[in-house]
């Protein structure tokens, strides 16, 4: 008999065990133990072959299964009138309860893995940022966060998809007007219901667009077309529109 | 307000959440409604949307949170696009002793390795460090032995609004596929073999 | 593909890429048109969000990238959801930001912003003003941008001696080679002494 076996083939004894069950077309309740060790030891040495982690278990199981074998080969009929009238227990019973209980978790773990596949084709965002809304926080608030918090706002954040940056990011060598970027930037402020912050106003990471972007903000700043403000020392600049006022940028 | 309004308003504020989700007091809030009626007006909302072919989104409840989700259908489509930083899935070893923790929870690792059989150290770091099981309280007794239960990233992970929504525990080993019946004859016979 | 299907995508895409935006390529890819048809799509796609009243959403575009941003009008019921959560915990957008700057120290916003994709600056100043991060450094090299780490006090609300203790991410757990090489030697000595 050849054995390929892999070694991330099996969970564990028990699996191991599951998988000869279903192979040999044995009944579960019914385990014929003298072919079961003897298929479960040629199994173990094939894979003593591989590198195992967890093979001290498989040993113990295939000590266990010796030993069911053994005893029942024991006479058992004395035992069995001994004990007023108890069933006798089958040698066998508790290895059954086991397989059974793993077999359980076993599907309910198919189960789990098909809400994992489907729960990934749904798609989600990251939460907008909020702060420009809310009050300031202050450095008194009490903070109430525990690790598991952490770690659970990591793991999602991993988890998110997010969309791929454009593989050619082509920009064209062109000029760029500070008329043209100072309608842009008001379309932008506009557009959103809050102010929005400075860094925002410089999407392109190009020297020559950051400039003309810069030139922009300042002549807009000057003909009063938007507001600049910094709550202190080192926050971000939010920027808004003058309400009411429209005169450049219009389209 | 009506209810076009209401529904502008559901719609900013789920865009605004992502993923972070809205609690019902949250959506009670900033409606100004009572949180009892937000259960009912999110559901209606939530069918309006999935059975609007022309909407590529629907709202999800994962872990109890409103949260807009795009659409199964759509999943190629964004796919194209779209990339995860650590798109890989939990191992079998992983879901083993998820599926364990999930339906048995609070649980010590040593219960786990009852059911599986095998030493069980590493899946269970592993799932802690994915955020999807926590401490939950320690045993009593000697040893005071960790207790292990599922966290609410776990409902999300998987798309659950509450641990009510596991799928049910399959209570006997009757796969559909396996002819049950034969099995179940085999073993009347073998009790009665045994009498 | 029929305008419904379209529509559905396109809402699907640009929930999706939240605050980065769609180029018109990467619209045109997704839906397998050409780019020069997409300008016009968009076009009307973004007068049926402006001219429903039952929308929260329009599209805006700006930079060559089309976004969805929430409707000016609703800007008070945002400010009402900005105030609703309880201070004293951080927002998930908070609690992002600081797991990236915990494990990943000292580091930059910009390079926070290419981990969570979205604008960083919120979650950072709310951070600093709750003491958990503070400014470590400057980064060598042209802008001297800031460095980021964490503070004692982030130990302290998180009850840890020192940042070693943070447990380890998933991609650092490798839970398939634990004890292997002592099992093995068991493995193989068990096995010997049977034959």
């Amino acid at each position: 008999m050849e054995y390929t076996v892999k070694l991330d083939a099996f969970e564990g004894p028990l699996d191991l065990l599951l998988h000869l069950i279903q192979g040999l077309e044995i009944d579960i309740y019914d385990i014929p133990m003298a072919e079961i060790s003897e298929q479960y030891t040629l199994y173990i040495r094939a894979m003593s072959v591989l590198e195992l982690n967890t093979a001290s278990e498989y040993l113990v199981m295939a000590a266990t299964l010796m030993s069911i074998k053994s005893r029942m080969l024991l006479p058992k009929q004395e035992e069995y009138w001994e004990e007023d009238q108890s069933f006798e227990e089958d040698p066998r019973e508790e290895l059954v309860e086991k397989l059974i209980e793993y077999k359980k978790y076993k599907k309910a773990a198919t189960e789990l893995k098909q809400k994992e596949d489907e729960r990934s084709l749904h798609y989600t965002k990251p939460p907008e940022d909020l702060s420009s809304y809310s009050e300031q926080v202050s450095a008194g608030s009490e903070t109430n966060i525990d690790l598991h918090d952490l770690i659970g706002a990591f793991n999602k954040l991993m988890r998110r998809k997010k969309i791929k940056k454009p593989l050619s990011t082509r920009i064209a060598r062109q000029e760029i007007s500070i008329e043209t970027r100072m309608s842009e930037i008001l379309q932008t402020i506009r557009a959103h219901a809050a102010p929005r912050t400075f860094s925002e106003l410089f999407p392109v990471a190009e020297k020559p667009h950051m400039v003309v972007s810069f030139m922009a903000v300042l002549e807009l700043v000057k003909r009063q077309e938007i507001h600049i403000k910094q709550d202190h020392n080192f926050s971000e600049i939010m920027v808004e529109s003058t309400e009411g006022v429209s005169l450049v940028g219009q389209r | 307000m009506d209810s076009d309004n209401q529904n502008a308003i559901i719609e900013g504020l789920l865009f605004t959440a992502g993923d972070s989700g809205l609690s019902e007091d949250q959506i009670a809030e900033a409606l100004n409604m009572v949180v009892s009626e937000i259960a009912d007006l999110m559901k209606s909302i939530a069918a309006q949307y999935e059975e609007d072919p022309s909407r590529g989104l629907e709202i999800a409840a994962y872990a109890g949170k409103y949260q807009f989700v795009t659409k199964k259908s759509l999943a190629a489509h964004i796919k194209l696009l779209a990339d995860s930083p650590s798109p890989s899935s939990l191992t079998q070893a992983g879901l083993e002793t998820l599926a364990i923790i999930a339906y048995k929870q609070p649980v010590t690792r040593v219960q786990i390795e009852e059911v599986r059989g095998v030493k069980t150290d590493g899946p269970v770091h592993t799932l802690i460090a994915r955020g999807l099981i926590k401490e939950v309280g320690r045993n009593e007794g000697a040893g005071r032995a960790i207790l292990y239960g599922t966290t609410a990233e776990f409902l999300d992970y998987l798309g659950l609004k509450d641990l009510s929504e596991l799928p049910p525990l399959p209570e006997d080993i009757d796969d559909e596929n396996e002819d049950s019946d034969l099995f179940f004859e085999s073993l009347r016979n073998g009790l009665s073999a045994n009498e």
